[in-house]
């Protein structure tokens, strides 16, 4: 399990994580929603290590990690994908997802070399394996974040708004791979702000606001639940 | 040694100076922030400048400030002209930090050795009087006016640049165009302009400074350039790259730091001068006056 | 390289100079100096060399360092491998020089040192000579007697972090010791060091009697300026490079340097052959205003010292080379040390090396600049008595 | 349709082969050349231009840090070998004290990579400087010699310098060559892409980054202590930025970060500047300088990869 | 395909083709807008509307085709001008990171008056705690929303769109096509990339974009009933 427990971080006068805790299971999806600025990000920063708390504690597997450097915690099996991609622009496709393969999978040789393939293939950008990174269009990006991210073979994936900008077909398509990957034992924890999506992937719905948590229930609970319709969904509720 | 009067006189002269630094660190400063050019060669343009104010006080006894004018407005077109050598150029390259290093070098070695051409070998300098004579008493010792001069214009110009990036639109347009020059040519900024006009106003504060280095540095010769740009550096680097208040900071440190030192370890003065430079980026990676960048 | 065959029609003298950086400023003159030896000795049909029979013309190879040592190291195995040069001069100064010491040692290669005085370029070598300046712990030789003649029993004494300089100030000290001298401020700069603000309100609160101040033409320029700058009133300054390249503060620095202290070499010196019988020795060469009509013509400037020593190494050169023989580089060397050294004196000086190749005649001469208002000059010679034209006017007038 | 899909990563049989080449012809280049042209000293300095190039590229060719700095750690090597000798150590020791010292002061300065790239760039160069006064000072003159200079006459032998320095780039050219197609380049090369992505795919940036750094200063520090043993008599003025834009020039005009670039970029600018400066002594500077401009207009990203893609060649 | 002929068209376009070098992205797309109507491109992903949408604001260069500006040929006109005379762009990526977002909004408004900062927040309310913050500090959503207070205050005549509601919040969301009605209701003719079939709601008309085409154009209400387009746009999970 990773539990995130009464975690802060302000960023000068702004609070942008104010005492937030949650936790995820293997093999279970879980969605983290709220408003623009809610602190979503953050969240995501101080659990894989790209940020450190200013107060509270981060477990994986009873095991606390909160001091551990961001390195780490990748090979321990925390994978993320990033809101705005940052994929290495000088390395090709191929290249990018070997990197997580071999120092976040821990694979050597031929297996690092198989193991990010088979993501190029399941995310399906396979094609592209030999062009530059920097190539891809934004789209692309985020895919390539995701086979990254699958080919550290992780334990707990965390997913930041990879939808944004995706078809509906592809939107599809990308959450029933979410759902595959859990199915594996993976514990996913999906932010995003297309709730079609959400509802889709997730089992369990966490609603963020300013930092702090507003409510979590199933996606039915949530898209009915007033508080979240006031500051999250808007009067009509969901898209349509 | 009575070290109170000595470390206040030292206080003073280092501020003094230190506008003058940090008026000579600024041209390379902007360019870099506006353009992303790192101009290895801004010692020499500031040796030119230096030159340009001996060559016209020699033959027109024409006063250091004068010269300044002068070195500016000829700057401003070398400027306009190395702009369309190089800048659209290394723009479009794929490290356009690193490769402008490298052309700026090669205009740094070309200046040099036409400087030497033209001026020969011998140090030249110019007599205090060329800018003002005399000296005032402070702490029991004498304080060339021609510093106190010098700082004046110094700060002047440092006030001018500031009121230009930051308060009027062509420098609110200059770092737009820096940082999206996409987005800021879709709302109406004319990005060539803008940027041409600050990088020549860069080059021209490089030729502008250097009617004062005579002053400053005793003399003036060709090989120069190469100790003035590593100073100017620095002075840039413990402010913040790319913001000119900063070069404030940045040149006001030099100068004091390095006149105490001079007072008490005169032989090690420049080795603890760069020591505490390191200490303070260590300190401050993005400079005393940078801000934290959002990285994710 | 020693063996010439006698097809050969003349001698090569390989040079290593500076067109540009830190050193251009002085190694130009010198090799111009040398250029200008050149071509008077071919004015005069060449040297006679006996291994041969008939007059030999020069030919000078030059290569430049830019200022840069390693490039040096290449120019000089160029000269001597590629070239096969008779004669190998060096660039100016100890840092340029120094590449050339051990290597030109350990090929047999005599290596005329025209201003590299560094004193430890001269244990265990059998190949090197240095033609101009004194080695560097008889380049202060005069200075401790010249103060205690003043009645000066403190100094203070700034100099630069670099070979020339520190040597100078290491065997300074001795010898004001010997006079009961104090040092009452000791202190070594960085050689690019040009802001002396503070350096100097800092010496004037001790009052010394006197101030030296040991550095480059820079560090000299900009030490003068400074003190006439902030009116720092002191007795006595002493700085290195007036007695050298005077012309040049006098136009940059004309109201600075007037009434300062220098050490003083040709052509502010001038060496006779009145002089010169008078001590028994051999005039060689033109005299100094025959040299100085010859510069003239060739570089359109007036000479300064450095200029005189470039000159001044061919000369040596080419009486080395006439009394030898023979191109032999030991052969050369051995014909230094017993036929030319202690017995000939130039437009330089007396030439005097001991076995070892220091240079330990030419002696810099303690004197005090005037500049007057119509930018005239004189230089006033004044210690030792031998020398001495005037008296010091200490303390120097202040404005 | 693409060819095959080959692993970037691991050193088989194929870049066995092609080190060998290398190496070969690096040593027809540094055994015979000397007999054609007799200037061992124009050999032995391309030898250490090239070593400094293969130090360049392992930071700047691999993580895109570019040390303005970097003779810093040159210098040190010849001083290194200096104050050893003061210090009293057998000189075989003195060398292995140089490095070190080197290696002492790249890890003071691996702070410095919590700089951005060109911070980091210039900071460097503050550091040279500082090493540069320290060294001259009459304050620690004792050991460094100061402004004096030092000397290594005493264990001269230029001839053992040469053959030394030959085997030593070997090595270099051999580490180069095992890091660029190891996990370790492709992290490195990670890095320069973005530090931050790499941590969070489990690279330590940090320690990866900081081997890079030493192993890119101990090359620095070998070039030196060979230059310094080599000329025998130097000066504080080694630690040069003069030597440092060179070798970065060399390196980038090569192609940083490819296994050719540093040799190619080092043999024929080296023999540019010798040649220029013998015949055209005058515009030396002028010629080189324009020279330089050219060259990063209008080849930026360096000879093997214009080769590679105008002469279809595949140089590594 | 049908087109809609406007007498008194403030944009037109012309037999566009555009691209980035040799690569071929917009075909033959012709696309007229009548004063003060607001056209919405949808498209998929690479369909070519941020490349349609570049190209007519001047930052690409077309490599065949005319833009005509109020009458005016701006074909060959760099994209400040157009911007100047009232052609405007954001772009899906448009702050300034290193200034504050108080800059960012006078940057757009091309005015160095504290005034135009005041107007902003007052539609954008979110904004005002981090008007002296650099832009780089704010969340992506909080980006796109600055986005759309620059929109506004350059006061433009045609006003170019592109994505403004990716990433962001359903309620964001839905504050968006408020935005977009009130720039409307302002006057400015709006032509809006996007694929989010809200923004049909504003729409008068709609293009649908496909491999650089333009595959379907007509009036909002027709486009949405359209079977196609439900089921590439509004498909429900
Ligand atoms: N490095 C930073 N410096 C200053 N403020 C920051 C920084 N990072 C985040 N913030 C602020 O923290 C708050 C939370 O930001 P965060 O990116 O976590 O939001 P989010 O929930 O991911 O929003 P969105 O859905 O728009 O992506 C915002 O107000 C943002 O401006
Ligand atoms: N700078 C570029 N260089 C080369 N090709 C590009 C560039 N930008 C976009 N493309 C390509 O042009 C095509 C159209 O891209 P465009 O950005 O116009 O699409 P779009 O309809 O805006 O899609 P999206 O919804 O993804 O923003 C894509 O195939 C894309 O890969
Ligand atoms: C001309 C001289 C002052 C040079 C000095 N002998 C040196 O070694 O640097
Ligand atoms: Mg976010
Ligand atoms: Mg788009």
């Amino acid at each position: 399990m990773l539990e995130a427990e009464s975690l802060v971080k302000s960023f000068g006068k702004l609070i942008a994580v104010d005492h937030f805790s949650m936790n995820i299971e293997r093999g279970e999806v879980k969605a983290l929603i709220g408003p623009n600025g809610a602190g979503k990000t953050t969240f995501v920063n101080l659990v894989t290590g790209a940020l450190t708390p200013d107060e509270g504690r981060i477990r994986l597997d009873s095991r606390c990690i909160v001091r551990l450097p961001s390195y780490k915690r990748a090979r321990l099996g925390i994978a993320r994908t990033y809101q705005i991609p940052k994929p290495y622009p000088n390395l090709t496709v191929l290249e990018n997802v070997m990197v997580s393969s071999i120092y976040a999978a821990g694979l050597e040789g031929e297996d690092a070399m198989s193991a990010a393939v088979e993501a190029l293939k399941y995310v399906g950008i396979y094609n592209m394996a030999d062009k530059l990174a920097s190539e891809l269009n934004a789209e692309q990006q985020k895919l390539l974040d995701f086979a990254r991210a699958l080919a550290a073979r992780p334990k707990y994936l965390l997913i930041d708004e990879i939808g944004a900008g995706l078809s509906v077909d592809e939107l599809e398509g990308l959450a029933s791979k979410i759902r595959a990957v859990a199915k594996q034992g993976v514990g996913v924890l999906y932010i995003g702000h297309i709730m079609k999506m959400v509802k889709s992937v997730a089992d369990w719905v966490i609603v963020m606001n300013e930092g702090r948590k507003v409510t979590e229930g199933t996606y039915d609970d949530i898209a009915n639940n007033e508080e979240v319709i006031k500051i999250y969904l808007g009067e009509k509720g969901a898209v349509e | 040694m009575n070290a109170g009067p000595l470390v206040g006189y030292a206080l003073v002269v280092g501020l003094l100076e230190g506008l003058y630094f940090a008026f000579m660190a600024l041209g390379l400063n902007l360019v870099f922030g506006v353009v992303r050019m790192v101009n290895i060669a801004h010692g020499d343009l500031i040796v030119m400048g230096g030159y340009l104010a001996f060559v016209l006080f020699s033959a027109f006894k024409l006063n250091s400030l004068g010269s300044m004018v002068a070195a500016f407005l000829l700057f401003f077109v070398v400027g306009i002209a190395l702009y369309y050598v190089l800048v659209p150029r290394l723009q479009g390259s794929s490290d356009p930090e690193m490769f402008s290093f490298i052309a700026f070098f090669g205009i740094s070695m070309f200046i040099e050795a036409i400087a030497t051409l033209i001026f020969g070998e011998y140090p030249l300098s110019l007599p205090f009087s060329a800018l003002l004579g005399g000296s005032v008493e402070f702490m029991g010792h004498g304080i060339p006016k021609a510093f106190i001069v010098m700082a004046g214009v110094s700060a002047a110009v440092l006030v001018l640049t500031y009121y230009y990036l930051e308060m009027t639109g062509l420098g609110r347009a200059t770092r737009a165009m820096m940082q999206n020059p996409e987005q800021s040519a879709a709302l109406g900024v004319n990005s060539k302009l803008v940027a041409l006009f600050a990088f020549s106003y860069g080059i021209a504060l490089a030729g502008a400074a250097g009617a004062f280095t005579p002053y400053v540095f005793g003399n003036i010769y060709a090989a120069a350039g190469t100790q003035i740009t590593a100073i100017a550096f620095t002075i840039v680097i413990i402010g913040a790259l790319g913001n000119p208040l900063s070069t404030v900071i940045g040149g006001l440190i030099f100068g004091v730091f390095y006149q105490v030192l001079e007072v008490f370890v005169p032989s090690l003065a420049y080795a603890i001068v760069f020591i505490a430079l390191l200490a303070i980026i260590v300190a401050k990676p993005g400079g005393l006056l940078g801000g934290e960048q959002r990285e994710v | 390289i020693s063996t010439k065959k006698p097809s050969v029609k003349y001698i090569t003298i390989g040079v290593v100079y500076d067109s540009s950086g830190e050193f251009a400023s002085s190694s130009m003159p010198e090799y111009e100096g040398l250029e200008l030896w050149a071509s008077w000795v071919n004015s005069h049909g060449g040297i006679y060399v006996k291994q041969y029979g008939r007059n030999l013309t020069v030919k000078v190879i030059a290569l430049n360092a830019a200022s840069n040592p390693s490039t040096a190291e290449s120019d000089y195995e160029t000269l001597v491998n590629t070239y096969h040069v008779d004669v190998l001069v060096a660039d100016f100064g100890s840092v340029m020089t120094a590449p050339a010491v051990s290597f030109t040692n350990a090929s047999h290669v005599l290596l005329w040192d025209v201003t590299g005085s560094s004193f430890k370029f001269f244990t265990n070598n059998n190949y090197i000579i240095l033609t101009s300046l004194p080695v560097s712990p008889y380049f202060v030789l005069y200075v401790p007697g010249f103060l205690h003649m003043l009645g000066i029993h403190n100094v203070a004494v700034v100099y630069d972090d670099n070979d020339f300089n520190a040597y100078q100030a290491y065997f300074l000290a001795p010898g004001l010791s010997s006079y009961g001298i104090k040092v009452v401020y000791n202190t070594s700069v960085a050689t690019s060091t040009s802001q002396y603000t503070s350096l100097v309100a800092a010496i004037e609160s001790l009052h010394p009697q006197a101030v030296l101040e040991l550095g480059y033409p820079t560090n000299d320029e900009a030490f003068l300026s400074q003190v006439e700058a902030s009116h720092a009133c002191f007795p006595l300054v002493l700085t290195n490079f007036p007695g050298q390249l005077l012309p040049i503060f006098v136009s940059s620095e004309p109201t600075a340097v007037n009434g300062t202290f220098t050490l003083a070499y040709p052509p502010i010196v001038e060496y006779t052959p009145q002089v010169a019988s008078k001590l028994g020795l051999q005039w060689f060469g033109p005299t100094l205003p025959q040299f100085e009509s010859m510069w003239v013509n060739f570089t359109h400037t007036s000479p300064n010292f450095l200029a005189i020593a470039g000159f001044n190494a061919g000369l040596i050169i080419q009486l080395a080379i006439q009394d030898a023989g023979t191109l032999n580089q030991a052969a050369l060397k051995q014909a230094v040390l017993s036929d030319v050294s202690g017995k000939v004196m130039t437009i330089d000086g007396i030439f005097n090396v001991t076995s070892n190749g220091m240079q330990v005649g030419e002696n810099p001469i303690p004197a005090q600049v005037f500049v007057w208002p119509n930018g005239t000059t004189t230089v006033n010679l004044l210690y030792p008595s031998e020398y001495a034209n005037a008296t010091a006017i200490y303390p120097e007038p202040c404005p | 349709m693409r060819s095959e899909l080959r692993s970037p990563v691991g050193f088989g049989k194929r870049e066995a082969k092609e080190l060998a080449i290398l190496a070969a012809v690096l040593a027809v280049i540094f055994l015979a050349g000397p007999l054609a042209y007799r200037n061992q000293f124009f050999f032995l300095s391309m030898m250490i231009y090239m070593m400094l190039a293969f130090g360049i590229n392992m930071i700047y060719g691999f993580t895109g840090y570019l040390p303005f700095g970097y003779t810093v750690f040159y210098g040190l090597g010849a001083y290194g070998v200096y104050i050893g000798l003061v210090l009293g150590l057998h000189p075989a020791l003195a060398f292995i004290f140089s490095i070190a010292i080197s290696m002492a002061v790249a890890a003071v300065l691996l702070p410095l990579f919590r700089l951005r790239s060109h911070y980091f760039a210039i900071a460097t160069l503050a550091a040279l400087l500082a090493v540069n006064y320290l060294v001259a000072s009459s304050e620690l003159a004792r050991w460094t010699g100061g402004g004096k200079g030092a000397s290594l006459v005493t264990i001269y032998d230029p001839n053992l310098t040469y053959y030394v320095t030959f085997v030593l780039l070997l090595v270099f050219l051999a580490v180069t060559s095992l890091v660029k197609y190891s996990r370790y380049g492709l992290a490195l090369r990670a890095i320069r892409g973005s530090a931050l992505t790499a941590s969070m795919d489990g690279v330590n940036v940090p320690l990866i980054r900081g081997l890079a750094w030493l192993i890119s200063a101990l090359m620095a520090a070998v070039a030196g202590a060979m230059y310094g043993w080599y000329v025998s008599f130097f000066y504080p003025d080694i630690f040069s930025v003069a030597t440092d834009v060179y070798v970065i020039t060399y390196a980038i005009f090569g192609g940083a970060g490819t296994l050719t670039g540093p040799i190619l970029g080092s043999i024929i600018l080296s023999s540019v500047y010798q040649f220029i400066g013998i015949y055209y002594t005058e515009y030396l500077n002028i010629v080189f300088g324009i020279l330089l401009v050219l060259l990063i207009l209008f080849m930026p990203r360096g000879l093997v990869d214009l080769l590679n893609r105008k002469a279809h060649l595949r140089l590594p | 395909m049908r087109r809609v002929q406007s007498n008194n068209p403030i944009l037109e376009v012309k037999g566009l083709w555009a691209g980035y070098g040799k690569l071929v992205v917009v075909r033959d797309l012709s696309l007229s807008l009548e004063r003060g109507t607001t056209t919405l491109i949808l498209g998929l992903n690479g369909a070519g509307k941020t490349t349609t949408l570049k190209t007519i604001a001047g930052i690409l260069p077309a490599i065949k085709g005319s833009v005509t500006f109020e009458g005016k040929d701006v074909t060959h006109t760099p994209s400040f001008q157009r911007a100047r005379m009232g052609l405007v762009m954001i772009t899906d990526n448009p702050v300034f990171p290193d200034m504050t977002v108080s800059d960012n909004i006078k940057l757009a408004a091309r005015t160095g008056d504290s005034r135009v900062v005041q107007e902003a927040v007052k539609y954008f309310p979110e904004l005002s705690k981090f008007l002296s913050f650099r832009a780089a500090s704010l969340s992506g959503g909080q980006r796109k929303m600055l986005a759309m207070a620059m929109a506004m205050v350059s006061k433009p005549k045609v006003l170019l769109l592109d994505e403004p509601s990716t990433g962001l919040s359903p309620l964001m969301v839905s504050k968006v096509v408020g935005y977009v009605k009130l720039l409307k209701s302002l006057g400015i003719t709006i032509l809006l990339a996007e694929q989010n079939p809200s923004f049909i709601s504003v729409a008068d008309y709609v293009m649908v974009m496909e491999m650089g085409r333009a595959k379907i154009f007509g009036r909002a209400e027709e486009v949405g009933k359209l079977e196609d387009v439900r089921k590439t746009f509004f498909q429900v999970t």
